[in-house]
């Protein structure tokens, strides 16, 4: 059986007074598909933003494909990471956010090519071959001189996932990636995510509120509240069988709202 | 050319008399400037399109010529029409008009800053345009513009020296006179600097203060 | 009968004068608006600590003291400058300690959001600098940029009390010459004002050619 | 710096003041007038072969020599003590007596800086750093009273406005400033009645006395050649009240 | 047969060359509860918003509870309608907005008693009554002395509703009033809704993209689609047999999207 790729043990974090992680704990296996749900303000979000190492922690251990994240060995310690080492350890993570933060100033593709450029020194040539071949896959080859100004927010999206896509990989983070766009664009984003949950063995990290997409999506979805793991199990058994008061509720009261499961 | 305590003492109180002037020139200047910008900042709105043209385009002659040239006008021109003030309340019209042409621009962008949706909001509500002006928009326009204004005061303070040009006996034409009289530039313009420097610093602690007093609050 | 056109050349000739302090000291501004605003962006503290002394110091003090001390106290340290350099180096420094501000809030309004993209792509820390904050600092930085080479340009009268023959102190000259007054400063209240205007009229055309690309850009 | 410098650099850098006759600016920028005159002629005699002015005002002068930004001051600058101390003064060069320019008629009377400081109502503008307004000083005239105005002009102004009384400058500027001006209600007191005539000279950095030396052997040249009568009397200066007084009592006079 | 209480005549609304307003007609009798759904940018938000008199109209008529709306009489012309007019029109409708829109210097029970003392000369004290009795209606009768920035979104939302409903208009103007919530919040202000709907015989207009709250909410469901009618009718008809092809295309792309209908 092989290790897992993504190990959190213990994992506390703190914002001022406000714990918000509380010793969390987690595997992720090579391939796997996660989804996190979970109420507002459960942590959801920081347990990506720690991963992709956008914050500190406050206390416990992470190991990413076999290293430690947010430590490194020095002789026999294991001191506190420094710029090289997160560097290193960023190229086997890429992250898509909910308001997708394209680069408003370049085009399209030099959107998808600047980091290949820059910091694994591939030519333009290359990168921008690359990049049509990405813009191809999530349909959007024929925009590739626009300036994200110009597109839709669902274009928009694809656009950013195409641009994490570019670096390779291993592990693929997305943070509620359509609760910024219209209803009704909302769908072009979804299909493009699940051919690629399809089609590739990254291991994958969703954020999401839309229950419907997480069960088609994961292979394992995790429910979060006040920055512990409530419950968690295969999709089929978390949405129509959920064993935990409080997974019944959100999922009772996101029903009521409208959303389908 | 060393620096020399007795003189420092023995010109402070002189130099303390032209500070005394510098700071009431700064507090009257600072009223002309709040009073006139806001009237500044209503006529340029005034739908009027004569009115808030003549109104923008004074405003930006004001601010694109040096305020030095205009103290001489106002103090040397404007007898020649019947107009004639004293030193210091030339200096005090001339340097809060200066400055009212930008607490103008403070104020219209306080205005603006207040989102539409409160005006939108006011509307629905049925309130007439002066209720929505005194019970929406300025409660909410102010506060925010206030930190904005005191940095305005203290740039204004910083060109007090400027007076000295219309003979206002204030802090830097003191310590010209002590200097030109003693044929000592040292220390008196350190003084005169430090005086400054000490004055910016206490109001960038309270420049800080009101910024965190009057951050914007949201919805 | 006065020689109206000679001293008009003359006035022009203090023009001229201006022109240069203007540019030259614009040239300064913008090199010391950049260290120090970065500067004050700094992952080092010492970095961050001069930086910030700089700006307070020269924000703080008035400009006059500046250029007096420039003029009159540095040649005792042994550091004699021409008026012209005198000029240039106290009006840079002074609007440099002002872009510097303008700098880090233009590259701070860029936001975490863009900054977190790049960390997520994996850019080095000059990398994200370089390619995806200032380019799109810059536009932002424009108007206030234009705001402050009009204050310099404004702040160049100043220099006339230190005997550099700008458009002021020719003016005062051919005051003295003379004996008219509304002539000579009417004649630079308008050549300052026109070069005001030039300044904002570049400005705005570089601005418009910056943003063209990020019009409607949503935040 | 001395004269071998100066010769090698081929210019001296003299400060002079905004102020007809003693300095003048030509409507093509060239400066002449009295003092730069005399300056001019005895430089380029020593080697020098040319004057470079800068205008100052008078407060600025000695600072500006002594912080080295001026190699000397010729600018109708007068000898007092103080100065004599603070510079190295050349033989004197331009003499002129003190007088007011006042309303037409002196309606307050106003015949020395005595009377200033007698009659509370009255305000003297001078310029400051000036000797006027160390006189004023002197007679008792309180600070308040005094006005330090920037320039002629403005002095002239504030009289004409009534923001001033009296203004006070030497003879020979108050004349020149009111044939500028053509103005029927004001007219001169002069010489003031109890003020000495002061005389001028080029001022030199103490440390410069070798060059201030040089400059007096040459200036006593043309003044006994007669040409400095020449090169003077035209702005209305005497090269007599001049050649009558040395240094040595000029510097000593006050005290 | 009662006559309408709004009649929209051949209403035409441009911004600069953008027509977003064709020549739109329709009629609401008093009481109705009107559902307007369709795409984004069909126009929905501009018809409330000139309802309200927040923008002007480019041409057409429109009457409410019996009186021309933009125009008045004078003499025997109708003549644009002065401010005095629009102030009268105005205390028939109340609204509610996208983004709430309270005071944020004013407390709750400031919010909500500030127009009609000011608009209706009512007594504080009677104003405060009325104003607590909404709150209670609206389940926020504890939080009277918060100030806004204290609230949730839904809080907000369901303050600003008692607010507009303090003026007691005839008519309810509602624009996506829970499209700025979190999905948990959506909720609490659709229950108020619709006992609000049942309780009361107020005319409302309604614009969602919640189509199963358009459903249970509305008698009438308007589809439209870039500033025209596409289609009407009872929400059962609209939802299940929608007869035009556009209808068809964008309820099929909101479902893929996981809402409910
Ligand atoms: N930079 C910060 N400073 C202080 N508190 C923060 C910060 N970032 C997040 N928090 C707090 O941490 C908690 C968890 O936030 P997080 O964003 O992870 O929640 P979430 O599960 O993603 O919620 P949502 O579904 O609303 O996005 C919240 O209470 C939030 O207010
Ligand atoms: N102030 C304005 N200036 C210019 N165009 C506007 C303005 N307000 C609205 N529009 C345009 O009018 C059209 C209709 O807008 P409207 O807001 O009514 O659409 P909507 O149906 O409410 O859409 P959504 O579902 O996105 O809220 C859109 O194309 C919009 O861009
Ligand atoms: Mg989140
Ligand atoms: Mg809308």
């Amino acid at each position: 059986m092989p290790s897992p790729i993504i190990r959190i043990d213990n994992i506390v974090k703190r914002f001022g007074p406000l714990t918000v992680l509380d010793g969390l704990s987690m595997d992720v296996m090579p391939g796997e598909k996660l989804a996190l749900i979970g109420p507002s303000g459960s942590g959801k979000t920081t347990i990506l933003r720690i991963l992709m190492t956008l914050e500190s922690i406050s206390g416990g251990h992470i190991e990413v494909d076999g290293e430690q994240l947010y430590h490194m060995k020095k002789g026999a310690d294991l001191v506190p990471a420094d710029e090289h080492h997160l560097h290193r350890m960023r190229k086997k993570i890429g992250m898509v956010f909910q308001h997708f933060n394209l680069f408003p100033h370049k085009c399209v593709l030099d959107n998808i090519t600047l980091a290949p450029m820059l910091t694994q020194g591939v030519a333009r040539s290359d990168a921008e071959k690359r990049a049509m071949e990405l813009l191809d896959m999530v349909g959007m080859a024929d925009k590739a001189k626009s300036v994200p100004a110009q597109l839709s927010g669902g274009q928009k999206q694809r656009v950013a996932i195409a641009r994490a896509l570019a670096l390779s990989p291993k592990i693929m983070l997305f943070d509620e990636v359509t609760s910024a766009l219209d209803p009704e664009l909302v769908e072009e984003v979804l299909s493009v995510m699940k051919r690629l949950a399809a089609e590739t063995d990254m291991t994958m990290l969703l954020v999401t509120h839309e229950m419907g997409f997480a069960h088609d999506f994961a292979d394992r979805v995790l429910f979060f509240d006040r920055g512990k793991i409530v419950e968690e199990g295969r999709p089929e058994e978390i949405f129509s069988n959920p064993r935990q008061e409080r997974t019944q509720t959100f999922l009772r009261k996101i029903i009521a709202a409208g959303h389908r499961v | 050319m060393e620096w020399d305590w007795d003189f420092v003492w023995q010109i402070m109180p002189t130099l303390l008399e032209g500070f005394k002037i510098t700071i009431l020139a700064t507090i009257l200047g600072a009223a002309v400037a709040a009073v006139i910008g806001l009237a500044l900042a209503i006529a340029r709105r005034s739908p009027i399109a004569a009115v808030s043209r003549t109104v923008g385009f004074v405003s930006e002659f004001i601010r694109g010529t040096p305020l030095l040239v205009q103290l001489y006008f106002i103090f040397y021109v404007l007898p020649d029409i019947g107009i004639r003030l004293s030193p210091l309340v030339a200096g005090v019209i001339g340097i809060g008009v200066h400055y009212a042409t930008y607490t103008a621009e403070v104020y219209r962008a306080g205005i603006e800053n207040v989102p539409r949706g409160q005006w939108e909001a006011a509307r629905a509500a049925n309130l007439t345009t002066r209720q929505a002006w005194i019970h929406v928009i300025l409660p909410q326009a102010l506060p925010p513009m206030i930190p904005a204004l005191a940095n305005y005061f203290i740039a204004m303070f910083k060109e007090t020296p400027l007076l000295s040009a219309i003979t206002v006996l204030e802090l830097m034409n003191q310590a010209k006179s002590i200097a030109n009289s003693n044929y000592r530039y040292i220390e008196p313009m350190t003084l005169v600097g430090v005086f400054f420097l000490a004055v910016s610093l206490v109001s960038v602690v309270g420049l800080c203060w009101l910024e965190e007093r009057y951050a914007r609050m949201d919805d | 009968m006065i020689d109206w056109s000679g001293y008009l050349s003359l006035i022009l000739e203090g023009a001229l004068v201006t022109l240069q302090l203007t540019i030259m000291g614009s040239a300064l501004a913008l090199v010391m608006a950049f260290l120090a605003g970065l500067g004050r962006l700094s992952r080092f503290f010492v970095v961050r600590a001069l930086a910030t002394t700089y700006i307070e110091f020269f924000r703080g003090t008035s400009i006059f003291v500046q250029l007096f001390w420039v003029y009159f106290v540095l040649p005792f340290a042994g550091l004699t400058l021409t008026p012209l350099q005198a000029g240039v180096l106290a009006l840079g420094l002074n609007v440099g300690a002002y872009g510097a501000e303008v700098v880090r809030g233009a590259v701070k309004a860029i936001g975490r959001e863009q900054g977190e993209a790049c960390i997520a792509l994996n850019l080095s820390r000059y990398q994200r600098l370089r390619h995806v904050i200032l380019p799109q600092a810059l536009p932002l930085m424009l108007p206030t940029f234009c705001n402050n080479a009009i204050e310099l340009l404004k702040g160049t009268a100043v220099v006339s009390l230190i005997s550099l023959t700008d458009l002021t102190f020719q003016a005062q000259v051919v005051r003295a010459q003379t004996g008219n007054t509304l002539v000579p400063f009417t004649t630079i209240l308008i050549l300052y004002f026109v070069m005001a205007w030039a300044i904002s009229t570049a400005m705005r055309w570089l601005e418009r050619r910056m943003t063209r690309s990020l019009d409607g850009v949503r935040t | 710096a001395d004269l071998e410098e100066l010769k090698e650099q081929g210019f001296a850098r003299i400060a002079i003041a905004n102020e007809p006759p003693y300095t003048a600016v030509g409507a093509d920028g060239k400066v002449s007038g009295a003092a730069p005159d005399v300056a001019r002629v005895i430089f380029e005699r020593l080697g020098v072969k040319e004057v470079v002015a800068s205008i100052s005002e008078y407060g600025a002068m000695i600072p500006g020599l002594q912080a080295g930004r001026h190699d000397a001051i010729t600018a109708g600058l007068f000898m007092k003590p103080e100065r004599c101390n603070a510079v190295a003064y050349s033989e004197p060069i331009l003499c002129d007596a003190e007088a007011f320019a006042v309303k037409k008629g002196n309606p307050l009377k106003l015949t020395s800086y005595k009377d200033i400081a007698d009659n509370t109502n009255a305000k003297i503008g001078a310029p400051g750093g000036g000797t006027e307004e160390k006189l004023a000083l002197q007679a008792g005239v309180p600070r308040d009273r005094v006005i330090v105005v920037p320039d002629g002009q403005s002095g002239l102004k504030m009289l004409q406005d009534g923001r001033i009384d009296v203004y006070s400058l030497p003879v020979l500027s108050i004349h020149d400033l009111l044939d500028k001006a053509k103005d029927p209600n004001l007219e001169v007191v002069a010489p003031v009645v109890g003020a000495p005539v002061y005389c001028d000279g080029a001022a030199f950095r103490k440390q410069d006395v070798a060059l201030r030396d040089a400059f007096d052997v040459e200036l006593k040249k043309l003044k006994d050649s007669g040409e400095f009568a020449k090169l003077i009397e035209p702005y209305g200066f005497s090269a007599k009240a001049a050649m009558s007084t040395t240094r040595d009592k000029q510097c000593a006079a006050a005290q």
